[in-house]
């Protein structure tokens, strides 16, 4: 009786939920495409942000002078056509005459110049201003044509170009000080509305020179745990989502109605060593740990094989085999050789840090390399840290070991002149000098003959892993999943989303 | 006609109530109209017994085990008791058999109104609601006279006194005309004139209704005013049972003459010690002298708001004590006994002059020639220390190590008050209040003291026990030299053991003197309602009038000091305060 | 003590929970567990539990049912540790506001309400920050946590227990304030504190599962209950039996607990000893 | 009203505490605005970018100079800027707090309709059977963790139904008060779940408590009905640790539930809140947990004005 009393009205509540809840779902707009992700931007301004959670919503609503294609190839976007002068110390655009901004202003030059003396001046705080160091001035003979002059021959400053980072900002919105409160671009989309970590509203922007695009709307939720990501597209609320965790995302294609797109990104997995530091100051120690890891066990274990196993470089275009690298087939005996001959045959103990769900498998490498390790006597204690406890140690180069997931760069030059020239940004994170390196990475920018570029970049290759002050382990996927009502999305390498211009929904 | 027929009643307790039985074999008959006394100490089953006979033991963890009780209901119907179900059992409840309990400040629901648990007596078993449950319950409560009902109805059980709560109780049981009404010690918790309301109103109330009563409780002196019958119980069993006069009179058993004569019941003084150091005339120097001592506590209203008044809980009382002598306080609840003695030991603030001569010129004296003895032996005791921490812990208090001498005087004290001296490994819950209380004794004789302060220090025990324990006092006394400032609501047991007696009443001494003195000849008026309401054997079937004037506030403004009193010399050792004849 | 505990009906069960728990710590502190707890059975990722694997194996190949036997301990030792460190610093606090009052109580009183009222997390990401992440970063993190709600605890019988008689008697026989806290207060405090503290082993024990997600609580490789459980989100659906195992040996032991809880504070409760009022 | 007054003068010391001790706090963890929004990329930074962005965050003065700045803003009303949400702090808490407080009411009122019943239940028939399955029952909910049951919730509805609330974005319930239900009484059942264990833990020991008391005995002896006496006379006097609990478990909740809003992507304070110190918007973790503690000690007066209505002896002076 007592509890019949206390029962009745509750489960009249439950039922009315379940009604609503039915009722609710799947309400899609015809024409609006549902998307989730689980981190959002952190802000709007695209010459400072970097995070690849930023990048990905911005790439859609502004554009470069050029951009990257899915294999990597430099396409036009702004500017339709573009040339390097004999000498490489001065690259000319012309611009795309239809280009405009989403209130309908022409992209011109003068745009195109303030964006980059923005871009260059200290005072704005942008991270990418050190890939643009070598622009000495910039000429604007017409409103079509601008032309950037080089202090140095600096071939890849194009493919530096094509990033988000270098996007054209209308130079009144520059002027006004407007950039990063209002998003206003020449991308395919615009932004509609933004409540941070909640959701993002884009609209087509029916000024892009692009021509039209697939959907009026693109509604983005965040959700931020990627299993209740899965639950949306099983239940139909959302049409497209991106996913981090190979666990969740593995899941994907058992759903009926649901398909995965992977896509091997050119960011990279990696063990960095402090060569500074004990042990590791021998090269033999290092290379004996390349030897004692089993990436393919790595890959398998902590990302369920969902990944390739990577040398340094990770761009198709110039990658080596890394079958033929430096003992990228584990050789354990080989290990305890160098170990033996480095004086730590018993081994040594260190400690590596790495990031709480960043990636997602950062826990899980951790453990398999542990265990791997142990096998050579090297006993490792894991210390998982915030993510910003974890950058703030990891600038000041204040660990033994770091797991980490590094983001690649279409260009070999401009993924490591930072940490492996001798005057790299990140030369105290990477902690190790080598003159071969630092010749390879100078040699690389003078290059403008790609066979050439190429050598030099498998000769750094070959040398890095042989000296070992990383080791590189595997590329992660990067995961779009898909209901079978959408159709038209091209996945690329880096990740961008600028494929949702082209996305239709059935 | 029989209303009530008992027999063979067992009543167990726990998973085995065969084994853990409280109540072993109790038989009686209850004629209508009649009042039967059921007399015991605690744990003599007489409780169980009564929350047998409406089954309300069931939800006390009890099983009636074996016997019958048989209820001769209003329409002529007999019902078994021991085999009713619940439901049957909730209409007997209230509208056949009343109860009262012994303390009313619990017994009533502290978040409803006097009004709603009235009114709720009248819906469950006339059916009235709204403005007619109101009314009835108006006339109810009007017939215990209590003042300014209306207001009352409203009132939360907090905002009235324990005798005016007592008096709810009564009103909402009668409010159905119950043919029996169960009283479990009603009187108990109550100040002694309190007592006398009550027992008045309940003889006068069941004259006018002419219902069966069960009167409960421990005091056989109480029993005189007004039962027809007695029962004495020990142990569960009925040891006697006969007319009021048989028993009271030509008592059968042993326990009964027990309880009669070892029991101290109040004499009017005739009892009083006669063995007192001032007899002679050449009193020693006093011990203690106490002069003008005050105790007021602050009212505040807000946090930094001046005070808004005073109250004078102790007002100018002085007195002094001589070695080997008693001062009993008498005074009821509220009065400021209590507190002046809390002030003596300076747990409370206070103003005037204590003064310790002579004190220090005993051999052995202690550094703390004044130790106290508390009411209650289950809250003074700390539950979680055994005997030998608690003994000790005077002594650690001055700074000394437990050392061999310590020890001996431990064992020295325990075998003295009568305990075991093996039991310094025991915890308080293994002993008997009485022992408990003497081993509050013998830890306030560890440091050797010259004057021991008794604050109801045998208030607490059963009759026999609190004769015995009164004995060892006086023993101790005469053994050790001390001086007994012996405070107690109770008249009967300060006669026993008081060589002088000061009657307080609102923070003031009214009358000091003589203890035969002033017990038998006493001067003051409110020395005199006190003496007059205490419960007497000899007196059967006294008919008690109802008097409700109530303890003035002792609430004055800031800075308010009273005029001093005038005195009247009535003996050599006799003194009261003059009063107001107008 | 014992005995009672295992007479009481509720006591029986939550006792017998706490006892299997400990001796499966124990075994598991020996190195006594079916397999190598850390070992990492490469062919047999994900294995379903069975007969070579009891309760399966996680996503490295290492043995649930070892992981859990080990894990119990490492949890319990956070549990344990973390409580009695808030229990112990709640309880001076709460008895010295009580027994001094006035500036002393305000004090104390509204510096737990700051705490109680401030994010764990910051505090966790504040210990950490300052002592670096692992088992002491948890416990304190936990401890930091929990020792408001003791001092609250404590302060309100302590209140009581001041005005008590045998309190009195000892301000009579001129005992030391320290006697006094310790002898009277604090010793009759024991069986409230008692319920509290089982009480908050159950919560800390999934306070450290939380503290987990954002890697502050224990580091991996070594096993814990809430490590294994937050671990298992992900994998909900391909290998059920990773959030079940330490789901359930969590939900029993915290049912142990309470039980027991339960059982002490009858035990304890002169209310309830006598049977009888 | 003496208690009130006495409870208000003691908010501001609280809230100057609380400030003072968020504010170093999350300054003393590692990290700041600069690599929340660059993470390893900060590294690229130049002396002068650095400080060009300090002073756009508001980091480049010494700590002591900041505190004063902010409370002094305080004092005006004005907590600061959110560096991630553009606006002033107060409007982006304002913003979330209505689904919090809406959640945290849901939650108790779940909590309180199932617990209240269960204990009183389970207190009735103490030590038998059915008292043991109940408090099996609550222990189960006491000791599921709100992440694992969530999941189920929702993995159950997904790919059992295919049906799910809606999530990511969240109706106020002035605007549709059906949409707004279906969207929150899942996580609240999932909150509402171990906060009714709770209760029906406390209630129960609340109940065996006054069930043994003399008022219920006179009551009885009354010839009062088990219904009455439970409901009428023994309910209201055990209801004083229930409020108790309620009051400190709804604190915790107007503080955020962060792993339900988190699982069920409710744009709640909790979330926020960890967000904000994820990213290390040090103005709104701030201005935050301010708002935390306001509403933790608000809430502390409602169950002091709770017992003040509950219990008339409090009623009458407390003492």
């Amino acid at each position: 009786m007592v509890k019949q009393r206390g029962l009745n009205p509750l489960s009249g509540v439950a039922v009315a939920a379940l009604v609503g809840c039915l009722g609710l779902a799947g309400t899609a707009n015809a024409a609006a495409l549902h998307m989730a992700w689980s981190q959002d931007a952190t802000g709007l301004d695209p010459q400072k942000q970097t995070a690849f959670s930023s990048i990905r919503l911005l790439e859609l609503i502004y554009e470069p002078l050029v951009r990257l294609d899915d294999k990597l190839a430099v396409v036009p976007a702004v500017a339709k056509s573009w040339d390097f002068a004999p000498d490489g110390l001065s690259l000319t655009f012309h611009l795309d005459p239809k280009a405009a901004f989403s209130d309908g202003t022409l992209v011109t030059s003068a745009d195109v110049k303030a964006s980059f003396v923005r871009l260059l001046d200290e005072k704005t705080g942008a991270a990418a201003r050190s890939n643009y160091l070598s622009i000495a001035s910039i000429e604007t003979p017409d409103a079509q044509t601008v032309t950037f002059k080089l202090s140095q021959p600096d071939v890849p400053i194009l493919a530096a170009m094509a990033g988000v980072n270098a996007a054209i900002l209308p130079a009144s919105a520059i002027a006004d000080g407007s950039v990063g409160t209002k998003a206003l671009g020449s991308g395919p989309f615009e932004l509609k509305s933004w409540d941070p970590n909640a959701k993002e509203v884009l609209v087509a922007n029916p000024n892009w020179a692009g021509g039209k695009v697939g959907v009026d709307e693109i509604d983005i939720s965040v959700l931020p745990d990627e299993t209740a990501i899965l639950a949306a597209l099983r239940a139909g609320q959302i049409d497209m989502a991106l996913l981090n965790d190979p666990l969740v995302a593995t899941l994907v294609p058992g759903v009926a109605g649901l398909k995965l797109d992977r896509t091997p990104s050119i960011s990279y997995n990696v063990l960095q060593l402090n060569p500074s530091r004990g042990a590791m100051q021998d090269v033999k120690v290092r290379q004996a740990m390349s030897c004692a890891i089993d990436r393919k066990a790595v890959l398998d274990t902590a990302a369920l094989g969902e990944g390739q196993v990577t040398g340094p470089i990770t761009v198709p275009a110039y990658a080596t085999d890394p079958s033929t690298l430096f003992c990228y087939k584990p050789d354990l005996a080989m290990a305890k050789k160098l170990m033996a001959e480095a004086g730590f045959a018993n081994g040594f103990s260190a400690t590596v840090i790495a990031a709480t769900g960043e990636p997602a498998t950062a826990a899980a490498e951790a453990q398999v390399l542990q265990s791997q390790l142990a096998q050579i006597g090297i006993k490792l204690d894991i210390k998982m840290m915030e993510l910003n406890v974890y950058v703030d140690a990891w600038l000041k180069g204040d660990f033994d070991m770091a797991v980490a997931l590094n983001g690649g760069r279409p260009d070999p030059y401009t993924m490591y002149n930072r940490y492996w020239t001798k005057t790299g940004n990140l030369q105290k994170v990477a902690n190790y000098v080598d003159d071969t390196l630092d010749t390879d990475m100078n040699s690389a920018r003078v290059e403008t003959d790609p066979a050439k570029r190429k050598a030099i970049f498998a000769d750094f290759e070959k040398h890095i892993t042989e000296v070992s002050p990383w080791i590189w382990l595997f590329t992660p996927y990067t995961y779009v999943a898909e209901r079978s009502n959408v159709a038209g999305f091209v996945p690329t390498p880096t990740g961008t989303l600028f494929g949702l211009s082209a996305v239709t929904l059935k | 006609m029989t209303l009530l027929s008992v027999s063979g009643l067992h009543v167990g307790f726990g998973r085995d109530p065969k084994a853990g039985e409280v109540v072993r074999g109790v038989s009686f008959d209850l004629a209508a109209g009649q009042t039967l006394a059921i007399v015991g100490e605690s744990g003599s089953g007489k409780s169980v017994t009564a929350l047998s006979l409406n089954r309300l033991v069931d939800f006390g963890g009890g099983t009636i085990t074996e016997g019958s009780i048989r209820l001769t209901r209003a329409d002529g119907d007999v019902l078994e008791v021991t085999q009713a179900d619940e439901a049957a059992m909730t209409r007997v409840r209230g509208a056949e058999i009343g109860m009262i309990f012994q303390e009313p400040m619990t017994s009533l629901n502290p978040v409803l109104t006097v009004g709603a648990q009235m009114e709720e007596a009248f819906r469950l078993h006339r059916g009235l609601a709204g403005a007619a449950a109101r009314a009835a319950a108006k006339d109810a409560l009007d017939r215990v006279r209590i003042p300014d009902v209306a207001r009352r109805l409203g009132d939360y059980p907090h905002q009235l006194s324990g005798g005016m709560l007592q008096r709810v109780m009564i009103a909402s049981v009668l409010a159905c005309n119950p043919r029996l009404l169960i009283a479990d010690e009603p009187t108990t918790a109550l100040d002694v004139t309190v007592q006398a309301q009550i027992m008045a109103l309940l003889g006068e109330l069941k004259q006018e209704t002419g219902m069966a009563m069960i009167f409960i409780t421990h005091d056989i002196g109480l029993v005189a005013g007004i039962a027809d019958r007695v029962m004495v119980m020990q142990d569960g069993r009925a040891v006697e049972q006969g007319a009021l006069a048989e028993v009271l009179d030509h008592p059968q058993h042993d326990y009964t003459r027990h309880l009669l004569h070892a029991v101290p019941h109040f004499a009017n003084g005739r009892a009083a010690r006669q063995d007192g150091p001032r007899a002679g005339g050449a009193a020693a120097a006093p011990v203690l002298t106490v002069q003008d001592l005050v105790v007021r506590f602050p009212v505040k209203r807000r946090m930094f708001a001046r005070a808004k008044g005073e109250i004078h809980a102790v007002e100018r009382v002085s007195f002094d004590l001589v070695p080997g002598e008693t001062l009993g306080i008498v005074g009821e609840s509220g009065s400021g006994k209590s507190t002046a003695a809390r002030a003596i030991l300076g747990l409370v603030r206070s103003r005037g002059t204590l003064a310790l001569p002579g004190a220090d010129t005993r051999a052995g004296a202690s550094q703390r020639p004044v130790q106290m003895v508390f009411q209650n032996p289950y809250a003074s005791l700390n539950p979680r220390l055994t005997v030998e921490s608690l003994l000790a812990e005077p002594v650690i208090a001055t700074g000394h190590g437990i050392d061999d001498a310590v020890r001996a005087r431990m064992a020295q004290l325990l075998a003295r008050v009568d305990l075991p001296t093996n039991c310094l490994g025991r915890y308080p819950h293994e002993f008997s209040g009485g022992q408990r209380q003497r081993l509050c004794i013998a830890r306030a004789l560890m440091l050797n003291p010259s004057v021991v302060v008794l604050d109801e220090a045998v208030s607490a025990l059963d009759v026999s026990v609190q004769a015995r324990v009164l004995e060892l006092l006086v023993d101790l006394q005469r053994e050790f030299g001390l001086a007994y400032l012996f405070i107690s609501h109770d008249m009967a047991v300060v006669e026993r053991i008081a060589h002088r007696i000061a009657v307080v009443h609102a923070g003031q001494i009214v009358e000091i003197g003589d203890a035969a003195a002033v017990l038998s000849a006493p001067r003051h008026s409110y020395t005199r309602r006190l003496i007059s309401a205490v419960p007497n054997i000899d007196r059967r079937h006294v008919r008690f009038t109802l008097d409700t004037s109530t303890v003035g506030s002792l609430l004055r403004p800031p800075g308010y000091e009273p005029p001093m009193a005038d005195w009247v010399q009535v003996g050599p050792d006799h003194r009261a305060r003059a009063e107001d004849t107008a | 003590m014992i005995r009672a505990i295992f007479h009481h009906p509720s006591g029986r069960i939550g006792g017998g929970i706490v006892l299997v728990y400990l001796v499966l710590a124990g075994l598991g502190a020996l190195g006594l567990t079916p397999h190598d707890p850390l070992m990492q059975y490469r062919l047999d990722r994900l294995h379903p539990p069975g007969a070579a694997y009891w309760l399966g194996t996680d996503l490295f190949g290492r043995d649930i049912a070892s992981r859990l036997m080990v894990g119990i301990g490492q949890s319990f030792f956070v549990a344990f540790l973390s409580v009695a460190a808030a229990a112990s610093v709640g309880t001076v606090l709460g008895l010295t506001a009580a027994w001094v009052g006035r500036l002393w109580d305000g004090v104390v009183m509204r510096s737990m309400d700051v705490l109680l009222a401030f994010p764990a997390i910051l505090l966790a990401l504040l210990i950490v920050a300052i002592m670096g992440p692992g088992t002491w970063t948890s416990v304190l993190a936990i401890a930091f946590v929990y020792m408001p709600i003791f001092t609250r605890v404590v302060r309100g019988p302590a209140l009581s227990l001041k005005t008590r008689e045998f309190v009195d008697a000892a301000r009579t026989f001129g005992s030391s304030t320290r006697y006094i806290l310790t002898r009277h207060l604090l010793l009759n405090i024991v069986a409230p504190l008692t319920v509290q503290v089982t009480l908050a082993l159950a919560w800390a024990l999934l306070t450290e599962a939380g503290l987990s997600f954002l890697g502050l609580g224990t580091q991996p490789p070594a096993p814990s209950l809430g490590l294994m459980l937050s671990d298992s989100r992900n994998l909900m659906e391909t290998a059920p039996w990773l959030m079940i195992a330490p789901g359930v040996t969590i939900m029993i032991g915290i049912l142990g607990f309470n039980l027991l809880g339960d059982a002490l504070r009858d035990i304890l409760d002169p209310k309830t000893r006598g049977g009888r009022a | 009203m003496n208690l009130l007054t006495r409870r208000l003068a003691t908010f501001p010391l609280v809230l100057i505490g609380v400030s003072s001790l968020v504010f170093f706090a999350i300054r003393l963890v590692p990290g700041d605005a600069i690599t929340a929004m660059l993470g390893t990329e900060a590294g690229l930074l130049t002396d002068a970018q650095r400080a060009a962005l300090q002073a756009y965050f508001g980091l480049d003065k010494p700590w002591i100079v900041q505190y004063g700045h902010w409370f002094w803003g305080l004092l005006r009303g004005d907590m600061g800027i959110s560096v991630t949400y553009g606006k002033p702090v107060l409007t982006v808490i304002l913003q979330r707090f209505p689904l919090t407080l809406e959640l945290a009411l849901l939650s108790m009122v779940i909590a309180l309709l199932i617990g209240v019943p269960a204990g009183v239940f389970a207190a009735t028939r103490n030590e038998r059977a059915a008292d043991l399955a109940v408090r099996i029952g609550a222990m189960i909910g006491q000791s599921t963790p709100s992440f694992v049951f969530g999941l189920l919730i929702i993995y159950v509805l997904s790919a059992g139904f295919g049906v799910l609330p809606v999530m990511g974005t969240f109706t106020p319930i002035w605007q549709d008060p059906l949409a707004n239900l279906g969207q929150l009484i899942l996580p609240a059942i999932t909150l509402g779940a171990a906060f009714a264990a709770s209760v029906t833990r406390i209630a129960r020991s609340a109940m065996l408590d006054v069930l043994g008391e003399d008022y219920v005995r006179t009551a009885r002896s009354r010839g009062a009905p088990a219904r009455t006496v439970i409901w009428r006379h023994a309910l209201p006097n055990a209801l004083i640790p229930v409020v108790t609990l309620s009051g400190i478990e709804f604190g915790y909740l107007l503080g955020g539930a962060v792993i339900v809003e988190q699982i069920f992507a409710l744009p709640g304070l909790g979330r926020m809140v960890l967000d904000a110190i994820l990213q290390r918007d040090y103005a709104l973790v701030q201005g935050a947990v301010l708002f935390v503690a306001f509403n933790f000690m608000i809430v502390n007066l409602l169950v002091d004005l709770a017992y003040f209505w509950l219990d008339p002896r409090i009623r009458a002076g407390g003492q």
